[in-house]
């Protein structure tokens, strides 16, 4: 393998992960553009989505389709409760407080699930049979190639559903002035509502890819994902979507390039390195704007 | 259950129990602690000690130094035992080795094989064999039985185990003539082994040792696949369990453990069936240290015939006794001499390849 | 010498020149009006005066020294203060401290003293406890001193904002748009307060202010500005027969 | 046409808003004048479902709304624009348009809408494509009626639409609303500017904390001399 | 004068007895070495909780990094402490006081960027600052790396513990109620106002930041000498959030609800033990539950004063809850 193959085979390492990164960082940025509130239980939602997946294949040994697309609804459906329970009735009160019951939901569904499943870390099934296909002098696994392809869709749907549609604008209008889309006959609450399922679902779906790419399940493995996940988000600029996908596929590849030639243990340091530069220079994320109070 | 006496001569002998029962290496944890159980019942059965029972008091030390260190001064403070087994991996126990020392109870620690773990005191003691120990014997089979000439390894940095064996392995791997051609560290939170793979398959290496516990061997194993490395795979006696994780990608890989299943010696057979019996599954190698952990410590009350420390501490440094993971004796540092066995991973099925003796 | 003077100021935000060529002239006790459209430039020129904005050209001259580039808080020191257009007082502290910590650079003792409780800490503390109350009263806010500052009406909060202004003893003081949301007989009062200040403070205020009533009412002169740049100055009786001005601003 | 009874209104502990009665009657300009704080926001606010009263009654066309949420009150035909106009700072001016008819289905009478908001507002014409947060006060104004319109309301609650805006701004707005109460939009009015609120209204309510203290016609009141003393200086 | 002499010495008196008496109980053995330490471990988080409290609640700075510089003040303690010749108690208070040091000049070289952004961006910030921290400690050989450091020495203890803590917490309060915890407190409620009456906001968010870290610092040497085994795990952003729950718990911008809820947190997952695997699932079900029924915090903007009470007056306290931090 030449210099030039290890590189590139180094870069789809890092797309690859990149690519999870970014679907998980979506949730987040949403969730933040909505009602200002850092999630932290979106990490956990990602657990959720891989738990979920392996009841309904393992346990249930429901057809593959059907146990791909149930944890998704489910996630979708964790998430709306979620918020209608745990941080709606805090809407006016200090952010902090819905920060630290936000900390609090990802605290009982970790241990929600460790109780339930126990403490061993559990073996995902495999579902893509992980062995490469050759590119030339490069090989891709079936599981990177899958994996960014459904990223990409997704994402770019995304991109459109809140361009192009009524639900995505109201979604807009509620994250800049929650009062005054109401009186556009925005529902605020359903369209926060519909925030938090979108954001669960491709959170979900990031799960579920997780898992496949690293196959082996635990109650605390969303913690780790829906950190850089959310780095990413602030990289790109938090609330802004195309900005979590390019904090993404940006924190993905930084990491399998340090770990490729540098060193495994400095990636998060590189990483989080690149977000002080980052922000050093662009206060507000790569494609935030830097917009100055105007007083 | 954590009954709080007071007295110190009561009418139990009480042995403090540390393990992870919880968390990322719980499994170890719940095995070491079953098997020591097991050994409990067994000897409460038949009597007990000095015409005393055991009463065992556990408490989870989460694989966490600070727990480990709380679990003992919980047992020593609070319950008053007599003795302590534990902790199950090293980082802990070794956080608390230097209190046990200062205080000169008795412990044994059935599985933590860093090398530094004896050293805090002469009170404390171990059931498994040392770090350095498995990392030569499998830089020695790698050597001889396989014919490898280049070695990859990757180990955890954060982990004295992991790294332990891996210096061991790559020293002695290098002075017999291999070449280690890649030598790679990760952290311990790592999920992602990809990039460090993909540099380690340039290098196209003969054998690539993985001295970790099986979660972290079962992901590696995978991505090993996934980049296309077709080296043999070896690894230490974290492998124990590693079928339960990654069986395909694992197949006709090595590792060195305490003892076999497939080993026909009547105390190993013997192990084998009760604890099925009373666990309803095979018991590792972790269970097997912590049984004869029990019996060793048994031995050396009976022996010693108080519970007073030095005399227990005493009785122990003279252990010779033959249990399910061999006869055990200790050297000068307070480390078990005994017999490795050689796992091969075959159809999914761990396999005992060969026995090798230290003499 | 001028108490202000600026020397051809001007600002870019982007593109965008909101403030150009804005030369002007402030003398000591001087009472001068600020007026043009919504978005010509007057609170820009406000910042570019505290320092809120850098300017892009030009230099600002305060007691004839160039403050171009000092911070705001310095300039605070050198003697120019504001009020803002959108109220922003401290909401969650009390009336009284509002007022305290504007007292803040007058003061002297050290951090040490203040952890320490040394004399000085007591000392100054309680006399500029007298001094906001004192200052309060003039805005007969002295009962509202411990009401918690957003709890306020708005014509309070506003009339809070410029006793702030005042306590860190300014020789300039810059009102933006004190009358925004006032009716006609709160507009009145509000003028009364502002000459009453510039005679007992003997400062210079220059202010900002969308209301006619009050600005040809006080001001002795009067600058307009559109896009940035001035378009008339003069007193209040000439504004208001200047074309230029009628296009832009007054209307018929 | 809004028939508002017995209202009363709380913030936590405030009694904002004490036993208000008015009415508003299809085809008028009512306006509530009265001192910073006395609650006109509020009032508009509970109107518009932004707020809920404690008791009270409110009814539009007959129909009791007072327990209704704002999104719903919309497709009754209530539009507010809001205090400080609040328009949606990062979409353009088209967008703010199109979210004016967000709960309107019929694309037809969308575009006859933005045809004649255009035609009203012809420099929002012009902006179209301008992001609405770099507006000038003024033309953020114009938005916000404009897209209140956008939902053919038939009755428009506007919030001091004169609040900081140049004297030759105040009176193309009151113009404005003028001719958009010509058109057949019944309108009531908060205004501070009280002298042109009145001279452009039918009837009027004086508010004093929370109180009404006073009502009658317009030009009535104009010529009340205590309104004069309190209110027009 | 008078009333304040007579405030001293209630609070002197009071901080004295409270002292005897708990060393009582440890003497005669009522509590034990176990007890003991959940003591000492509650006051380490005391001065975290407090000194976080200035930066977050006071300074209304957001941050997620405080275990880094808490991390530094421990491993700086640990490794200075084993080089030193001293006798103990000197040995002590010099490595974590040159513990807090070097925690402090880090926030100081961190002030420079962190305090060129806002609100959430800032927080995040810090936390990357917290983990490159982390990082770095790990891959240090000084440190022991990943495996971590062991063999410190056994110095903490709980009076040493006691009389920090109390020292600490006494110069937060004096701090926030002079002028310049004013400067703080302004800087928290508007930025922009604050530097228009005269403040220097870069000064004081430095100064600020740079103090909190210091405790940091000095709470982490006291730990490093509590627990003997440093692991650099001890110290991810897991456990600066563990100090963010105490300060929000307590109520932003409330020393005494700082100590308050450092107490219960210290003491709630222990008592918890006895539910064995349901403990967690309480915890953070409790944790939710306190947020949502008491969103200001347990004591919200009250401020226990012993004197108040003793003299039965009110005291109350400008300093009121954060409101929507850093949003515009
Ligand atoms: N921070 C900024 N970034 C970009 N543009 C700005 C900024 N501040 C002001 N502007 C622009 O500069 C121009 C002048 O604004 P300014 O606020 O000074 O107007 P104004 O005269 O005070 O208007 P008003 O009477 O409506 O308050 C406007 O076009 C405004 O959009
Ligand atoms: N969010 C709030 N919290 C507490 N009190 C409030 C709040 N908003 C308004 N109030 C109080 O309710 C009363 C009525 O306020 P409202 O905003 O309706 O007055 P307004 O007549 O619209 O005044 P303005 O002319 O200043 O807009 C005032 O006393 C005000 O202080
Ligand atoms: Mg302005
Ligand atoms: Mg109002």
């Amino acid at each position: 393998m030449d210099v030039l193959a290890k590189f590139l085979q180094q870069l789809i390492n890092g797309i690859h992960v990149g690519s999870i990164y970014a679907l998980i960082a979506l949730g987040y940025t949403m969730v933040y553009g909505i009602i200002k509130l850092i999630n932290f239980a979106h990490g956990d939602i990602i657990m959720m989505g891989a738990y979920f997946t392996f009841v309904c294949i393992v346990t249930f040994n429901l057809p593959i389709g059907v146990a791909l697309i149930t944890p998704v609804i489910l996630c979708l459906l964790s998430g709306i409760l979620i918020e209608r329970v745990a941080y709606k009735p805090l809407r006016n009160s200090p952010r902090l407080s819905a920060l630290i019951t936000a900390i609090g939901v990802s605290f009982l569904l970790e241990n929600v699930f460790f109780k339930k499943f126990g403490q061993n870390p559990i073996p995902f099934p495999q579902i893509i049979n992980p062995s490469p296909i050759s590119l030339g002098p490069l090989q891709i696994s079936r599981i990177t190639f899958i994996t960014v392809l459904i990223s990409v869709l997704l994402m770019i749907l995304l991109d459109l559903f809140i361009k192009k549609t009524k639900p995505g604008k109201a979604m807009r209008a509620v994250s800049e002035d929650p009062g005054a889309a109401q009186l556009m006959g925005i529902n605020v609450n359903s369209t926060i509502s519909l925030t938090f399922a979108t954001g669960s679902a491709l959170g979900a779906v990031g799960g579920i890819l997780y898992s496949i790419a690293y196959p082996l399940i635990d109650p605390f493995m969303g913690v780790m994902p829906g950190l850089k996940a959310f780095v990413a988000a602030v990289l790109g600029g938090i609330g802004i979507i195309p900005g979590a996908m390019l904090g993404g596929f940006i924190m993905g590849i930084a990491e399998s390039l340090t770990k490729g030639y540098i060193s495994s243990q400095l990636a998060d340091a590189v990483v989080f390195g690149i977000l002080i530069v980052v922000l050093s220079l662009k206060p507000s994320g790569l494609l935030g704007k830097n917009v100055k109070e105007k007083v | 259950g954590q009954k709080d006496s007071g007295s110190a001569d009561s009418d139990v002998i009480k042995i403090g129990g540390i393990a992870p029962l919880t968390g990322n290496v719980a499994v170890y944890g719940v095995a070491a602690s079953n098997g020591a159980k097991l050994a409990i019942e067994e000897i409460n059965a038949s009597g007990g000690i000095l015409g005393k029972k055991i009463e065992y008091i556990e408490y989870d030390d989460k694989g966490d130094t600070t727990e480990a260190v709380n679990a003992y001064k919980k047992l020593v403070n609070n319950n008053k035992v007599n003795a302590i087994i534990g902790a199950v991996t090293s980082k802990p126990t070794l956080a608390i080795t230097p209190l046990a020392a200062k205080e000169g109870i008795p412990m044994i620690t059935p599985t933590a094989t860093a090398l530094d773990v004896t050293a805090a005191g002469t009170n404390i003691f171990r059931t498994c064999f040392i770090d350095p120990y498995q990392g030569e014997i499998m830089a020695k089979f790698a050597l001889e039985n396989l014919n490898a000439s280049k070695a990859a390894v990757l180990y955890n940095t954060a982990d004295d185990y992991s790294l332990g064996v891996a210096e061991a392995f790559k020293n002695y791997f290098e002075a017999n003539g291999g070449t280690v051609v890649s030598y790679e560290g990760y952290g311990a939170d790592e999920k992602d082994y990809k990039a460090i793979l993909t540099n380690v398959k340039t290098q196209n290496p003969d054998v690539l040792f993985l001295p970790d516990y099986y979660n972290t061997v079962g992901l590696i194993a995978q991505q090993v696949k996934e980049v296309g490395i077709n080296a043999t795979l070896l690894g230490a006696d974290g492998w124990d369990g590693v079928l339960t994780v990654a069986p395909e990608a694992v197949e006709g890989g090595y590792f060195c453990n305490h003892y076999s299943t497939d080993d026909t010696a009547e105390e190993v057979q013997n192990f084998i069936k009760k604890y099925k019996e009373t666990y309803n599954e095979d018991p590792v190698s972790f269970a097997a240290l912590g049984y004869d952990t029990v019996k060793i410590l048994a031995a050396a009350i009976e022996k010693a015939g108080t519970t007073d420390y030095d005399a227990v501490v005493k009785a122990l440094a003279e252990t010779n006794i033959t249990s399910v993971t061999g006869t055990i004796t200790y050297d000068e540092n307070r480390n078990p001499v005994k017999d490795v066995a050689i796992i091969k991973i075959e159809n999914g099925q761990n396999r005992l390849y060969t026995k090798v003796n230290p003499q | 010498m001028a108490l202000l003077e600026t020397k051809d100021l001007g600002i870019a935000f982007g593109g965008l020149r909101a403030v150009g060529d804005f030369n002007i002239k402030i003398d000591e006790k001087e009472l001068v009006g600020l007026i043009g459209p919504n978005g010509a430039g007057k609170t820009t020129v406000f910042n570019l005066l505290t320092g809120v904005y850098l300017p892009t050209e030009g230099a600002i001259y305060f007691n004839g020294e160039n403050i171009v580039g000092k911070k705001p808080f310095e300039i605070v020191e050198k003697g120019i203060t504001r009020t803002f257009q959108n109220i922003r007082l401290f909401k969650d502290l009390s009336v009284l401290e509002n007022v305290k910590i504007a007292f803040h650079h007058k003061m002297k003792y050290s951090i040490a003293a203040g952890i320490f409780r040394l004399n000085a800490y007591w000392k100054e503390e309680k006399e500029i406890e007298e001094k906001a109350m004192e200052l309060l009263k003039l805005f007969d806010m002295q009962d509202a001193a411990y009401t918690t500052a957003k709890n306020l009406p708005y014509g309070q909060q506003r009339k809070l904002e410029i006793a702030r202004a005042l306590a860190a003893d300014p020789k300039l003081l810059l009102l933006d748009e004190p009358a925004a949301g006032m009716n006609p007989q709160e507009t009145k009062e509000l003028m009364e307060t502002i000459h009453f200040i510039r005679d007992k403070f003997k400062i210079a205020i220059l202010l900002i202010e969308h209301d006619m009533s009050l600005v040809m009412g006080i001001c002795e002169r009067i600058i307009v500005i559109d896009y940035g740049m001035i378009i008339a100055t003069g007193t209040p009786e000439e504004i208001k027969r200047n074309k230029k001005v009628i296009g832009a601003y007054l209307g018929e | 046409m809004l028939k508002v009874k017995n209202i009363n209104v709380y913030y936590d502990a405030i009694h904002a808003i004490k036993d208000v009665s008015f009415k508003v009657n299809e085809g008028e300009i009512v306006t509530l004048i009265g001192a910073n704080g006395a609650g006109k926001t509020t009032i508009l606010h509970t109107v518009s479902g932004l707020m809920k009263a404690k008791s009270g009654e409110i009814s539009f066309q007959k129909q009791k709304i007072d327990h209704l949420e704002a999104h719903k009150l919309l497709q009754l035909g209530i539009a507010h624009v809001p205090e400080g106009r609040r328009v949606f700072a990062e979409m353009t001016v088209q967008e703010n348009l199109e979210l004016g008819a967000f709960t309107k289905k019929d694309k037809k009478a969308i575009k006859r809408n933005f045809e004649m908001v255009y035609e009203k507002f012809p420099r929002l014409k012009e902006r179209r494509k301008q992001i609405a947060g770099t507006l000038s006060g003024g033309e953020q104004q114009m938005l916000a009626i404009g897209r209140a319109l956008m939902s053919e309301p038939k009755l428009l609650l506007m919030d001091e639409p004169s609040m900081g805006l140049a004297p030759i701004l105040v009176q193309e707005i009151f113009n404005i609303i003028k001719e958009i109460n010509a058109a057949g939009t019944t309108i009531l009015l908060v205004e501070q500017n009280a002298n042109m609120a009145l001279s452009i209204a039918h009837r009027a309510y004086v508010l004093e904390t929370g109180k009404v203290v006073l009502e009658g016609n317009a030009k009535d009141l104009l010529g009340n001399d205590e309104v004069r003393k309190a209110y027009l200086g | 004068m008078n009333s304040r002499l007579k405030a001293n010495i209630i609070n002197t008196t009071s901080i004295i007895l409270i002292y005897i008496i708990l060393v009582l109980l440890i003497r005669i053995g009522f509590i034990n070495n176990y007890y003991e330490g959940i003591l000492i471990e509650m006051g380490i988080n005391i001065i975290l909780a407090v000194s976080l409290n200035l930066a977050t609640g006071y300074l209304g700075q957001l941050t997620l990094g405080h275990a880094g510089f808490m991390a530094i003040g421990a491993y700086t303690a640990a490794i200075l402490s084993a080089r030193m010749n001293l006798p103990d108690l000197p040995l002590l208070l010099v490595s974590i006081v040159l513990g807090g040091l070097l925690a402090a000049f880090f926030a100081f070289l961190m002030a420079i960027p962190v305090f060129r952004l806002r609100g959430d961006y800032l927080a995040i910030l810090t936390l990357g600052f917290g983990e490159i921290i982390r990082v770095i400690i790990l891959n240090m050989k000084i440190t022991g790396g990943g495996k971590g450091l062991s063999g410190i020495l056994p110095l903490t203890s709980f009076s040493t513990v006691y009389f920090i803590t109390v020292i600490t917490v006494t110069i937060f309060y004096t701090l926030i109620n002079s002028r310049h915890g004013r400067a703080i407190i302004s800087i928290r409620e508007d930025e922009i106002a604050a530097e228009a009456v005269g403040i220097s906001t870069k000064y004081y968010k430095t100064f600020a930041f740079t103090l909190a870290a210091f405790f940091a610092g000095v709470a982490g040497g006291l730990f490093a000498h509590h627990t003997l085994v440093l692991d650099p795990k001890d110290f991810n952003f897991i456990r600066s959030i563990e100090i963010l729950i105490i300060v929000v718990l307590g109520g932003m911008g409330n020393l005494t609800g700082s100590v308050l809820a450092a107490i219960i947190i210290t003491i709630l997952p222990r008592l918890l033990m006895g539910f064995a695997d349901w403990n967690m699932i309480i915890y953070s079900v409790l944790l939710i539950a306190m947020m949502l029924f008491k969103p200001g915090g347990l004591l919200e903007k009250r401020e226990f004063s012993l004197n108040g009470l003793l003299s039965g007056k009110k005291k109350s306290q400008g300093n009121t809850p954060v409101k929507n931090e850093g949003s515009e």
